[in-house]
């Protein structure tokens, strides 16, 4: 039997993603491993934004930062679970995603960019500023979700580390299979067709900015739950993670692997996420080679880091 | 009763009049062509038809609807569809797929039953995908499915859209330069498949730059010039105006101002 | 009435600095559609070169000189190591290799010189001018000339010159510019090259009010770039309205709303312009060609 | 195939992570500062200062007879990042103990991770939280913000200025004063009459400055920020010619500042600073001046900038750190703390530290000095 492309991808990432602790040295391994699920999380959303639908946001960690805040606020307001605030927070995002979307995604290229690093600017500062709420830049502590107790309770002890690696390992698969559904189905076409052309898709009955909304609405979905899965492990926040520099951090993440393909997208966040722990190494060149590598990639693989070598591996097979 | 009726149709870009009080009918099963030297105004008012301009003048009635300034994906729902001259193609997807997202009415669904790849969504893409392949089949493209459509030659891409606007099973078809590129094996292909789909039912609007087949297939023609009806009728009439005659072939230097219709 | 002055006058002198890094988009943007992200980058290194020369012993015009000139050949390097070989790459594709130039500038920055922050003189001395009973700093009347005459500068470039044609030209249809014998490798180089002089000139006259130091480049090129779409990107006329009008949004939410959310009150109407003009005040009109 | 080859580079990653990590021997001291990024202004001169204290202590024949094994990482000044570099040294280094947390968002962000491990923690940073509920591994040298606050108000009393303004920035460090402050200035039967901030990159702050200067009845003014506001705030006084006193933060404290805000315009200004400062101008029998003037010197010979008050942090951690070896006579995190915990009466840059179960900082006000700027240098207030 011939597996589709979708079950190979799904298979790979979960066979990864238990396998690699097989290879872990110390535990340490599995904090840059969740870090990099949580990371491939919100890339996926944008996976669906930028690859699928071709619009570009330098705003979502926007969406990551009310996901995380979410954590952190609604357990001390609303006396909620944080599993229970992460959803919350996944739902507030959408509706913020669904009310600011419509207007900014009139807009094209580098207009949409700068309106959404409006919107992402605009969603820190409050962050930042609203220190009564929020603690302010210092930040605020998030509480435990007692997740890992349960799990204790039920005679599965994990360390702390070991524990988040699993649990955002399998967010990050359930994430992946959403998002590849979503591909090969009549949304993630039309996703696709008006990113190919978006007169041709509106003439063939698509409602263009529908849905460019649904695919932003998503993105901010995935972003929101990453946040919070970060504040979760982290058990503390600051408005760091709302920051400027995050939103470009997940965008480069998801073109440096390659926006159009989900594990391509994983593939750029494990880059991204592992090679600052690297480049210690490299002292004070870190970001010089940082830097390098992101125009390497980008000038010789302009389609992004796995479908480039993917091309060329299938190339070379023919 | 005309299916697509365009009333005084007129849009100015730039205080410069692209398209002035063009005014026609187009019935079921019609083959209407329009046709005038370039710069004439033939693609702006197809644009204007299809929802892509907003008409400044004039109304556009289908089936006795106004749909005016209405948008294109609002028009693809009540029936209207269209090619591009310079195509419009999605590229980075397969020939299948370009052609199964021209069933984007028929197969689309809630979101949520697309995330989870219920039953319903797999079912909705799958019939999606037995129509596109029959429509493949129908514009001789069956064979090249799988390949990615930015492959293509340009004569198969012409196909491949109009194939893709067939898929919305249109009442009203507009056809821009359908067989620009084509040599005369696909010419005559796409000539054949013009008037099928015309018999059965479909209005046609056609923009075409070979005469002989303008000639052939039409019912009527109206010709353009300056963005300004000049003349209307059946072919052999219109051949034979002294008007038609001198928009083409006299002041030809013209031609150049502009290379888009 | 002083208090409203003194607003004004400091959004004028902050936006004027916008306006200077703002401008600097326009000949690139022009020339290549490309936004290049490390533009901040050049107005750090005209102030930071410029300080390094100066503490070594040269006199601040030569040492300003000496600093343009350096940063137009990092432009030009930039441009042949790093754009031209991306060339046809999407747009966000382009983003990341300017956003990865900027990292890596800054990178080299700090090891070459240092991570403190700097300045230099002002040039025309500290003692505050009155206008109306509100002060300003003679350095910010440089500040404003400076954009001012770039401003001329490039509208005269862009409308009265050959070569600013010739760039024009290039990024509306490259091949047609090559059909008629525009030479658009020179005409890229020559853009990299006029952007960041463009930008160290910036750097040069901003480093007294401002200061400089090797990471200052991220926010000057963050407001640059949002007062460029402001007014319309690539079009002068818009960077200098746009980088003005974002100073003076600035400095009046913080006189008068709240010093806290003065930001955020530039990007709501950021915000609020797009959404009426999705191509900025005097952006190009773009419609569909199908 | 396709998941062949990304096993194998997970491997080969998995295999020059692993390299990186150094082989074990020596005494391994960890830190995670913030080299770069918005409070490398804090973090360089930081782990310049560690990095330089350690190869003096190994050319002087290392602690407990073995040598110092530094391992430092740049957080960017990112909390996220920062929590990693903590794990990995905890779990990948195997480090004693740790320095660091340049901010207080990043020193927050990760001292849990070393109260799980048990491992002692010396934060550089400035908040109260970080010590305030005690937590058994956690300790910091800088003075609280809070203490800042406070010497400048009890100046401000003896002057008689009750009614102030106040300029933050919006930054950690700016905001964090700005609340400490906020929160003892009723002690002190201070008024804050004006409250402005500003972003850590603005370029003029008159508009604030205006608001302030117009404010009826404002007696003094205080600038809660470090980086270039503070030296943009004080041109920009000069400017507007408030012509009230104005105070700055520890934040600015380093002759650097001096230099960018101008002479003239500086002059006049107090703020609370360290001995490091006033190095020289110290009675012969202050117990801090031989140690200031010595770090003082090696700091500016190897770097060739001026000392700052921030680098004094690293130096005390360094050496609270030493000291707790030395007397717990092994190398072993538990009984580190316990010495730590035991300090008494270590002089630092700082002041004299004495430590207790119940206090992880052991500094007293007394160790905070009033400094006034004038000439162009610093001087003692009485």
């Amino acid at each position: 039997m011939r597996l589709s492309s979708k079950t190979t991808t799904l298979l790979a990432l979960a066979a990864l993603i238990a396998l690699a602790p097989l290879f872990f040295p110390s535990s340490y391994y599995f904090r840059v491993g969740s870090l990099i699920f949580v990371n491939g999380l919100a890339v996926t959303g944008l996976v669906v934004l930028t690859g699928y639908a071709g619009q570009i946001s330098l705003g979502h960690a926007g969406f990551v930062g009310i996901g995380a805040y979410a954590c952190a606020l609604a357990p001390v307001h609303l006396g909620l679970n944080p599993i229970a605030a992460a959803v919350v927070g996944a739902a507030l995002s959408g509706g913020i995603a669904w009310l600011v979307g419509r207007p900014i995604l009139r807009l094209k290229g580098y207009y949409l960019a700068v309106a959404s690093l409006g919107f992402g600017a605009l969603v820190s500062m409050v962050l930042a500023n609203e220190a009564q709420v929020t603690g302010g830049p210092d930040g605020m502590t998030v509480p435990d979700p007692g997740l890992r107790a349960l799990l204790k309770s039920a005679g599965l002890d994990l360390s702390n580390s070991a524990f988040w690696y699993a649990f955002s390992g399998i967010v990050l698969v359930i994430g992946a299979w959403l998002a590849l559904n979503l591909y090969h189905s009549p949304t993630g076409r039309a996703l696709r067709a008006l990113h190919g052309s978006e007169v041709a898709a509106r003439t063939v009955g698509v409602d263009v900015a529908g849905f460019k909304l649904r695919a932003f609405v998503i993105s901010a979905f995935y972003a929101s739950l990453s946040g919070s899965l970060l504040a979760l492990q982290n058990k503390f926040i600051t408005p760091d993670v709302a920051g400027y520099m995050h939103s470009i951090e997940l965008v480069t993440m998801t073109v440096l692997g390659g926006a159009g393909s989900v594990l391509g997208a994983i593939c750029g966040a494990m880059i991204l996420t592992t090679l600052p722990q690297v480049l210690t190494v490299f002292q004070e060149y870190e970001q010089v080679m940082l830097g390098l590598v992101m125009m390497l990639v980008m000038i010789f693989m302009r389609d992004g880091l796995l479908p480039s070598l993917s091309r060329k591996i299938r190339g070379r097979g023919k | 009763m005309s299916l697509l009726q365009i009333e005084g149709l007129g849009i100015d870009f730039g205080g410069l009049r692209a398209v002035h009080d063009v005014s026609f009918s187009l019935g079921a099963g019609e083959i209407v062509s329009v046709i005038g030297p370039n710069g004439a105004g033939k693609t702006t008012l197809f644009n204007m038809i299809s929802g892509v301009y907003r008409p400044e003048h004039g109304r556009v009635r289908l089936a006795g609807e106004d749909v005016t300034g209405i948008e294109p994906h609002l028009l693809a729902r009540r029936g209207l569809s269209r090619t591009f001259q310079n195509l419009q193609i999605f590229q980075a997807m397969t020939v299948l797929e370009n052609a199964i997202a021209g069933h984007h009415l028929h197969e689309k669904g809630p979101v949520l039953a697309d995330l989870l790849s219920l039953p319903s969504s797999r079912r909705r893409a799958a019939e999606a995908e037995a129509s596109a392949r029959m429509l493949l089949d129908r514009v001789g493209l069956g064979r090249a499915e799988a390949q990615e459509a930015g492959s293509l030659s340009y004569g198969a891409l012409k196909r491949l859209e109009i194939a893709r606007a067939l898929a919305l099973k249109p009442r009203v078809l507009l056809l821009d330069e359908p067989a620009a590129g084509c040599n005369a094996v696909e010419t005559e292909e796409i000539d054949r498949l013009i008037a099928e789909v015309a018999a059965e039912g479909v209005a046609i609007l056609l923009v075409e730059h070979d005469m002989k087949m303008v000639m052939r297939i039409s019912n009527h023609i109206v010709v353009l010039d300056h963005g300004e009806k000049i003349a209307e009728g059946a072919p052999a009439k219109v051949s034979r105006d002294p008007r038609v005659i001198e928009a083409y072939l006299g002041p030809q230097v013209r031609e150049t101002a502009d290379a888009h219709g | 009435m002083p208090e409203l002055m003194q607003f004004l006058l400091s959004g004028v002198t902050v936006g004027a600095v916008y306006a200077l890094v703002a401008l600097g988009f326009t000949i690139i943007y022009n020339a290549s559609d490309v936004v290049n992200f490390a533009q901040g980058e050049f107005v750090m290194l005209g102030g930071m070169f410029t300080v390094f020369a100066f503490e070594a012993g040269l006199p601040l015009p030569l040492a300003a000189l000496l600093a343009i000139i350096a940063t137009a050949a990092i432009g030009v390097a930039l441009n042949k190591l790093a754009i031209e070989p991306a060339r046809g790459a999407p747009v966000v594709s382009l983003i990341i290799i300017t956003i990865g130039a900027s990292i890596l500038i800054r990178g080299l920055t700090q090891i070459a010189f240092d991570k403190q922050l700097h300045r230099f003189p002002a040039f025309s001395g500290d003692a505050p001018i009155q206008i109306v009973g509100a002060t300003m700093l003679p350095q910010s009347l440089w500040v404003i000339a400076g954009a001012l005459a770039i401003f001329v500068g490039l509208w005269l470039f862009f409308t009265r010159t050959l070569t600013g044609r010739a760039v024009l030209a290039t990024a509306n249809n490259r091949i047609a510019a090559q059909l008629v014998g525009i030479n658009t490798k020179y005409v890229m180089t020559l853009s990299f090259a006029l952007s960041a002089a463009i930008g160290a000139l910036a750097g040069v006259l901003v480093t007294p009010i401002t200061l400089t130091g090797y990471d200052i480049g991220i926010a000057l090129a963050l407001k640059g770039f949002a007062a460029a779409m402001l007014g319309g990107m690539g079009n002068p006329k818009g960077a200098l309205v746009g980088g003005l009008l974002l100073g003076v949004i600035e400095a009046l939410t913080a006189g008068y709303l709240s010093s806290q959310y003065k930001d955020a009150a530039a990007f709501v109407i950021i915000l609020a312009v797009l959404f009426a003009m999705p191509q900025g005040l005097f952006g190009r009109q773009s419609t569909d060609r199908v | 195939m396709r998941l062949h080859t990304t096993t194998t580079a997970l491997g080969t990653l998995a295999l020059v992570l692993g390299l990186a990590a150094p082989a074990i021997a020596d005494i391994r001291i960890g830190a995670t500062l913030s080299e770069t990024g918005p409070a490398a202004f804090l973090g360089d001169p930081e782990a310049k200062t560690l990095k330089l204290l350690v190869d003096e202590i190994n050319a002087a024949g290392g602690v407990l007879g073995e040598k110092i094994e530094l391992i430092v990482y740049d957080d960017g000044g990112d909390p996220n990042k920062a929590r990693t570099f903590a794990t990995r040294l905890v779990e990948d280094d195997e480090v004693v103990a740790v320095i660091g947390g340049t901010t207080t968002g990043t020193s927050m962000a990760i001292l849990q991770v070393f109260e799980d491990a048990e491992i002692p923690f010396i934060s550089l940073a400035g908040a109260i939280e970080i010590i305030d509920p005690v937590r058994p591994y956690t300790f910091k040298t800088p003075h609280t913000d809070r203490m800042a606050c406070a010497k400048i108000f009890a100046d401000m009393k003896a002057r008689g200025l009750t009614k102030i303004g106040m300029i933050s920035g919006s930054d950690g460090f700016g905001a964090s004063m700005h609340k400490q402050c906020l929160q003892i200035v009723g002690d002190y039967g201070i008024e804050v009459l004006a409250d402005e901030t500003y972003g850590p990159s603005d370029a003029d702050m008159t508009p604030q400055l205006t608001n302030i200067k117009g404010k009826e009845g404002v007696q003094a003014v205080l600038n809660a920020g470090f980086g270039q506001g503070p030296a943009i705030v004080t041109r920009n006084y000069q400017q507007l010619a408030v012509g009230l006193p104005l105070y700055q933060s520890h934040g600015v404290a380093s002759d650097g500042f001096i230099e960018l805000a101008g002479a003239s315009a500086a002059e006049g200004i107090r703020l609370p600073g360290t001995a490091l400062l006033v190095a020289k101008l110290l009675p012969d029998n202050d117990p801090q001046r031989p140690l200031v003037t010595a770090y003082k010197a090696s700091f500016e010979a190897a770097t060739g900038k001026p000392v700052s008050t921030f680098g004094g942090y690293a130096h005390d951690a360094l050496r609270i750190l030493v000291d707790a070896l030395n007397r717990a006579g092994k190398a072993e995190p538990q009984a580190i703390r316990d010495a730590i915990e035991a300090t008494s009466g270590l002089v630092g840059t700082t002041g004299t530290v004495t430590m207790s179960a119940e206090n992880h900082l052991g500094l007293d006000l007394s160790a905070f000095r009033m400094l006034e700027i004038k000439d162009g240098g610093w001087k003692l207030v009485e």
